[in-house]
């Protein structure tokens, strides 16, 4: 009931996210129909074919029949791979989603630590030390950091396997089940793969935990200094409770809070990086596609992919405030 | 103000880091005032038989594949960047604080439809969109500044909505309303300055952001146009290098663009532990 | 030597990565059957006759279609093989008998498709139909033999299959070697036609239904294609190699890591530089094959002012500094265009244009134009080939700039580049054009024909040039035939409203061990004569 | 009060002071107090808000935020120096045998975790239950302090509980392992008038059952003297003034005692005696503080009040002025 209630909220602003997508990819430059035509056609062709594609009729058609295929989730077919742009989109989202979880996780395993240590002792060169190494990540650019990290790990040092996307080119993937290599390798058993799978994960799950360090630090320190300065906090110390309760079942449960709701800052900076990311490490994920297809201006890709991380996006935030409601029981009796 | 001023000084003696912050910003807005002067070379002009070439004391940065100073183009560089990350942040800045007072002022259908706008940029994934901007509009600098600025807007209009919101029956709007005072005038001559300081230290923290937007499109080929001299693009351009030992094509545009955006976060730590001393974040 | 250094530093690493192989494990050693090989982009289409299919989907089909006739085979001047265009070989056709309005073939009895199926005359009835009747590359490809309707082809019987002749054409017998006469499985696709989709387009996009020397086993776009050898093979010599995976690495950098450290087998579309460096490093064999009928060119549109001006032309020509773009964007990797001392006495094409770098000669040519002062115009190329031509573009950018032209740059995106090309409104741009069949008139045609084709990317209109072409397509006397050619590439030098500058190379590296690498017109890997020893 | 078990008092403090580094200067919130408390007394620390009386109720329960400093002083309770205890030590007093009250119930609770919780932390932490009692033991309280339906409210979150609600559950931590000391620090604070009448009474009650010494912090002079025996009144990190309620309301020494009496509804005759006091507290980051800080308010101030050590003067029975020309 709640799930639908908010899913209810997020629906005008999906239906701004279609619209505005349309009208971005309207405006792509490019003329499929010149390049489905081929490189000996003769301007009738090109027109015939315009016209079956449904590229000369107004705007507002062309926003009805988007919707009707919408509907169908038809998102066109790929001209570089040929292949209908939903299949695509929905075949490489575990690519992306297995790294981005990873790289969340790793995130988080750095950054709460360090913003709970930083707000134990506020003006300690532990807070200046989190404070300049998280800001120093956020400024690194992604591209960069990612190609940094593959030059010294695989061309230098060669402890990384080569930056050649999920597997190395002789593993065979695991049996699909979930599409995420780490699970279905350990749900087959086979500890080969997922430890090769895993090897191929580090560098560029690295890369992305070090951009989305810093919002996370910081708002686990602000978090948690505001928790910990707070009169529940001074109860808890009056009431002798031992130090670690307070640090953690009654400070870090209430910063927990703040950190949630950023989250959705983090994938918001996470599904941007990814693009780079993706394209740094060969990484057969959603953000490669569309640089691949953005390069080749081939738009039902870039359409599709705008569009899903759009609603990933929405999704993300769905799913955040519905654990901000576990979490909160002021948020989850309001609703 | 004296006492702005002290508590300022007494910010950066505090905090060394701040103070490190605000010379480095000065030492990047040298380089964009004087780029071309300060630059040791012609940072346009190739010279194929030193192609290629690692730092040395004639090009502390190496030289790139048809042999132009590296150092130099960085210099030159900075101007753009800079120029792209003011621009698009002072168009955010501009439009979206205007939108964020007149909603949180007026409130009724002005803030709905401001309320939406934001909401629907915002549900995009911030690069993402910027990507579809610039696909959509065209691959130049004017569109990178505007798919920037758009990018940015819902932040400054969420503030000042919240912002004015909160002020709109403070006491001091209050008097100016008895005074007779315009509507709009009371907006922009008493609302706006006084959230003008909090508004600053986002301006620090988007420009930071804004480079590294900018750099990131121009690194998937969303940039400006050779032989114009780009941070993002000069990485692009050197990842291909990597591989084969010319480390410092990729390497040195990547560590500036990356000191002048942890310059312009650090910047905004600092001011806002001038304007704000009691959020600590 | 830096660069030496670094090499020996990342085989040092390879080497010590003993240590750490038993976390990574270099797997590549112990795969003597299957060869791995790279590329930027993959194919977007199995089927070489479907809309818009791409290069790697050529490779595709070659490899796992079989054509009636293909070329035979020769030695280049580096003693690697190269198709031999002067004799047409026996594929699917064990014989033929080239009468002289028709050609009638004897296929082979043994010849299976990949599920079984003899291959028999009413296939290739199917296939040559098909590319007949659906539009598009195929049905212009076939035109060019003069192969232009169904009703040419004739099923004798199961294993004798006829063309007749709408007229001679020498172009016939080659145009039946290119990647589009492929022979397909007709049983097969018809059990996938619809009334809407006759021709089985859309099945044959990702299903292969042919009976070459592989068969697509995996296909996951994008991203990977996995071939596995068709033990019945009868076309030829049953290949060496069991198992091709061909991954797409769009990263030039990954690529040449990965075929330096071992972990590939072959890597093409490799950067030049790359490649001059691999070369001179002779731990991986590179084959570079002059690309025939192929030009790297700046072209400028006559209809454009002032470039509708000879002597403007003539001055961008001279003002090209064509020996440092040779050293710093092509590291050596094309045959110079530039700088022929006389007159053209040859009809080899490609060849040399008589210009030089000469800045003052250019700024008289243009005070001479009344441009004086130079001007200002705007030079494209296309991203997709950003590698070489961004730095060719900056230096020539550079160089005009010497003479008073000032050039903005124009960096178009793929596909877009095509749309922008085929308006003909770009007035300087940077190209490059490869022809499949190689032949002066048949690249004049396209490219300087006043019937002003897509790739007449100048608009250039001259009813001379157009006389000598026309005369020398269908030209039987030979001495004519090579006084029409040089003809129309002296007007060609002397208007130049295109301005030649490279002839690119095919560049190829493999391992050592790799053998059997053969150049083909069409510049993509033939696995079947491929080996690992 | 001849009882030999009262010869000791629970509580003394001794010349208690302490400071707070601010970025704009050292403020000496509290300047070298003195005040005893036995066992089973009731004694008020009362006047204006940042006159330091908090500050010296979380000094005793050793909750000072960071930026505090004690300088000089002791804190003896039950024999033990609390300022040189380990915190280990400290921690074991705290809650059992030490426990505060809050003002503003529903921010001291922890807005997250069910009160019954809150409360079964506390029992489990001094150790007097097992895990398992622990909530039955919680409801126990909650029905001690008189919450009806103790069972259900005990899963509550504060913000589902009345304030008066939340003081109750406050009051039931505080005296979940039945401690000698409680300080009650402004527990009315931010509740309507007849739930703080409820609320004291209940205070009262409690601490008079289980024989505990009740420390009331507030800055309602009427509400010390309704529940208290002896009341300290500080001004500016002094104690001005310590007495009996009943002597202190007949006689006040000090002159801020005076106009503190005149201030408050209930004690003052007529509504012109409802007088407010001049002036304001002083700045206690001044360097130049006068070592009388009330004789910039003072009517009788005179220039000995600004440099001569301040007089601690007894008065009579249990009763101490710290001025120089007292009342």
């Amino acid at each position: 009931m709640i799930v639908l209630r908010r899913l209810a909220t997020a629906l005008p602003v999906i239906a701004g996210v279609i619209v505005v997508t349309f009208l971005l990819t309207r405006a792509l430059p490019g003329d499929p129909a010149v390049y489905f035509a081929g490189p000996a056609a003769t301007s009738q062709a090109i027109e015939e074919i315009r016209h079956r594609l449904g590229f000369d009729r107004t705007l507002p058609v062309q926003f009805l029949d988007y919707l009707q295929r919408l509907a169908h989730g038809d998102l066109g077919t790929s001209l570089t791979t040929g292949q209908p742009v939903t299949t695509e989109l929905l075949t490489r989202l575990p690519a992306s989603a297995e790294l981005m979880l990873l790289a969340l996780c790793l995130s988080i395993a750095i950054a709460v630590p360090l913003g709970i240590a930083a707000a134990m002792r506020p003006g300690s060169p532990v807070d200046h030390a989190c404070r300049v190494v998280t800001t120093a990540g956020v400024s690194l650019p992604t591209f960069f950091t990612g190609l940094l990290l593959v030059y010294v790990f695989y061309y230098l040092l060669g402890v990384a396997p080569a930056p050649l996307g999920r597997l190395d080119v002789f593993d065979s993937a695991p049996p699909q089940h979930s599409g995420f290599y780490l699970i279905d390798s350990l749900l087959a058993g086979d500890f080969e793969t997922f430890r090769a799978a895993l090897g191929q994960l580090v560098l560029p799950a690295a890369t992305m935990a070090i951009f989305t360090l810093a919002p996370l630090a910081r708002i686990t320190r602000a978090a948690m200094l505001g928790a910990l300065g707070s009169e529940f906090i001074r109860t808890a110390r009056a009431s002798g409770l031992a130090r670690h309760r307070i640090v953690f079942v009654y400070a870090f449960r209430n910063a927990v809070l703040p950190v949630i709701t950023t989250l959705g800052m983090v994938f918001s900076f996470m599904l941007g990086a990814n693009v780079l990311v993706e394209k740094v490490f060969a990484w057969p994920g959603l953000g490669s596609y569309a640089v691949e297809a953005l390069i080749a201006s081939d738009y039902a890709p870039v359409q599709g992919f705008v569009l899903m991380m759009a609603l990933l996006y929405v999704l993300l935030n769905l799913v955040i405030d519905l654990v901000y409601g576990l979490v909160d029981p002021r948020v989850r009796l309001e609703a | 103000m004296t006492a702005t001023l002290r508590h300022a000084g007494y910010v950066v003696r505090e905090n060394p880091v701040t103070a490190f912050a605000f010379a480095l910003f000065f030492l990047f807005a040298l380089c964009a005032a004087l780029g071309p002067v300060l630059a040791p070379y012609d940072p346009f002009a190739s010279d194929t038989a030193e192609a290629l070439t690692g730092p040395s004391a004639a090009h502390w940065f190496g030289t790139d594949q048809l042999g132009r100073d590296i150092l130099s183009r960085i210099v030159v560089a900075t101007r753009l960047d800079l120029g792209i990350a003011v621009t698009s942040v002072a168009l955010a800045f501009g439009f979206g604080t205007l939108a964020g007072l007149g909603a949180g002022y007026y409130g009724g259908w002005i803030d709905g439809i401001v309320g939406r706008g934001v909401d629907t940029i915002m549900a995009f994934p911030l690069f993402v969109l910027a990507m579809g901007i610039v696909a959509a509009l065209g691959n130049n600098v004017a569109n990178i500044v505007y798919a920037t600025a758009i990018i940015n807007l819902p932040i400054y209009a969420r503030l000042a909505r919240a912002e004015a919101n909160v002020r709109r029956s403070a006491g001091f709007v209050e008097a100016a309303r008895l005074c007779g005072n315009s509507e709009a005038r009371i907006v922009l001559g008493q609302l706006l300055p006084n959230i003008m300081p909090l508004m600053m230290v986002q301006v620090s923290l988007t420009l930071g952001y804004a480079i590294l937007n900018a750099a990131g499109l121009s690194f998937i080929g969303l940039g400006v146009r050779p032989p114009t001299a780009e941070w993002g693009i000069m990485v692009a351009e050197g990842a291909s290098f990597i591989v084969s030992g010319e480390w410092w094509v990729a390497f040195f545009p990547g560590i500036v663009l990356m000191a002048a955006v942890f310059c312009f976060n650090l910047m905004g730590d600092g001011l806002r532990d001038i304007v704000d001393p009691q959020r600590r974040t | 030597m830096r660069r030496r250094d670094f090499l020996k530093r990342t085989a040092a690493a390879a080497g010590t990565a003993a240590t750490a192989s038993y976390v990574f494990p270099a797997r590549a050693q112990s795969h003597k059957d299957t060869l791995l090989t790279l590329s930027e982009g993959g194919p977007n289409n199995l089927d070489v006759m479907g809309v818009g299919t791409n290069r790697p989907g050529y490779e595709a089909s070659w490899n796992t279609y079989d054509r009636l006739v293909t070329y035979g085979v020769k030695k280049d001047a580096d003693g690697n093989d190269h198709y031999d265009s002067a004799k047409i070989a026996p594929e699917l056709a064990e014989s033929w008998d080239l009468g002289d309005m028709s050609v009638t073939f004897k296929l082979r009895k043994d010849a299976k498709f990949h599920d079984g199926t003899p291959v028999t005359a009413k296939d290739v009835k199917w296939s040559f139909d098909r590319a007949m009747t659906i539009g598009g590359a195929p049905t212009f490809q076939f035109a060019a033999g003069s192969m232009q309707k169904p009703e040419q082809f004739v099923t004798v019987d199961d294993y004798t299959f006829r063309i007749d002749f709408l007229r001679k054409d020498k172009l016939t017998m080659p145009d039946l070697t290119v990647p589009s006469a492929v022979v397909i499985n007709s049983e097969l696709a018809k059990k996938h036609a619809t009334d809407k989709d006759p021709w089985a387009m859309d099945w044959l996009k990702n299903n292969e239904a042919g009976g070459g020397a592989f068969r697509v086993e995996k296909w996951t776009p994008g991203q990977e294609l996995i071939y596995q050898r068709f033990d019945e093979w009868k076309s030829g010599p049953v290949p060496k190699i069991q198992r091709v995976i061909w991954r797409i690495v769009p990263s030039a950098g990954n690529r040449r890591a990965l075929i330096e450290r071992g972990d590939a087998d072959i890597s093409v579309d490799l950067p030049p530089k790359d490649v001059a460096e691999m070369a001179n490093d002779k731990k991986l064999t590179v084959v570079g094959s002059l690309i025939e009928s192929a030009l790297i060119y700046l072209s400028m549109n006559v209809k454009i002012p002032p470039f509708d001006n000879v002597k403007v032309r003539q001055a961008v020509a001279y003002a090209i500094p064509y020996q440092k773009i040779m050293d710093a964007a092509m590291f050596g990797r094309g045959k110079p265009m530039f700088g022929s001392p006389g007159e053209v006495t040859t009809t080899e094409w490609p060849q040399p244009t008589p210009y030089v770098t000469d800045l003052a000669k250019a700024k008289q040519l243009l005070a001479e134009a009344g441009l004086p002062g130079g001007f200002e115009t705007t030079l494209s190329f296309d991203l997709g080939y950003a590698v070489t031509q961004e730095p060719l573009c900056v230096l020539v950018q550079e160089s005009l700039a010497q003479i008073g032209i000032k050039v903005t740059l124009n960096k178009v995106p793929g596909a877009n580049w095509r749309a922008e090309f085929s308006k003909k409104t770009l007035p300087l741009l940077a190209n490059v054009f490869g022809a499949w069949l190689d032949f002066p008139e048949y690249f004049f045609y396209w490219n300087y024909h006043g019937q002003n084709s897509l790739f007449n990317d100048m608009s250039y209109q001259n009813p001379a040039m157009d006389k000598l072409i026309d005369a020398a397509r269908f030209e039987t006397d030979p001495k004519k035939y090579d006084e029409e050619v040089e003809g129309f590439i002296t007007i060609a030098f002397d208007d130049v409203p295109r301005i030649p500058l490279f002839q690119p190379w095919l560049d190829v590296a493999m391992q050592k061990n790799v053998t059997g690498y053969r150049y083909w017109f069409h510049r993509q890997l033939d696995y079947r004569q491929l080996a690992k020893t | 009060m001849m009882d030999t078990d009262n010869a000791v008092p629970l509580l003394a403090v001794e010349d208690l002071g302490i400071e707070f580094r601010t970025r704009s200067g050292t403020v000496r919130a509290v300047d070298g107090i003195r005040f005893e408390l036995r066992r089973g007394e009731t004694m008020a620390l009362v006047g204006e808000s940042g006159s330091g009386k908090s500050v010296t109720a979380y000094a005793i329960m050793g909750i000072l935020d960071g930026a505090a400093r004690i300088t000089s002083g002791t804190i003896v309770f039950g024999g033990l120096e609390l300022l040189q205890a380990s915190e280990r030590a400290i921690a074991e007093i705290r809650g059992r045998e030490l426990a505060i009250i809050f003002q503003n119930p529903r921010t001291a609770l922890n807005p997250i975790r069910p009160v019954g919780k809150q409360i079964a932390d506390i029992l489990l932490r001094h150790g007097n239950v097992t895990a398992a009692q622990a909530p039955s033991r919680a409801i126990e309280m909650l029905a001690k302090v008189r919450i009806p339906d103790p069972e259900r409210r005990a899963r509550s979150y504060p913000f589902e509980l009345s304030g008066g609600m939340c003081q109750r559950v406050m009051i039931a931590m505080a005296l979940a392992c039945e401690p000698q000391l409680l300080i009650a620090d402004e527990p009315t604070t931010g509740l309507d008038i007849t739930t703080q009448a409820v609320i004291m009474d209940l205070i009262a009650e409690l601490a008079a059952s289980q024989k505990m010494a009740t420390l009331l912090i507030t800055h309602d002079l009427g509400l010390a003297s309704e529940y208290c025996d002896h009341i300290a009144v500080m001004h500016a990190g002094h104690i001005v003034e310590t007495a009996p309620t009943v002597a202190l309301f007949a006689a006040p020494h000090h002159p801020y005692t005076a106009k503190l009496i005149a201030a408050t509804p209930g004690g003052a005759p007529n509504l012109e005696a409802l007088a407010a006091i001049p002036g304001a507290l002083p700045d206690l980051r001044r360097v130049d503080l006068p070592l009388c800080r009330y004789s910039e308010r003072c009517e009788r101030a005179a220039p000995a009040c600004l440099d001569r050590p301040l007089p601690r003067r007894a008065v009579g029975e249990g009763r101490g002025v710290a001025c120089h020309f007292p009342l």
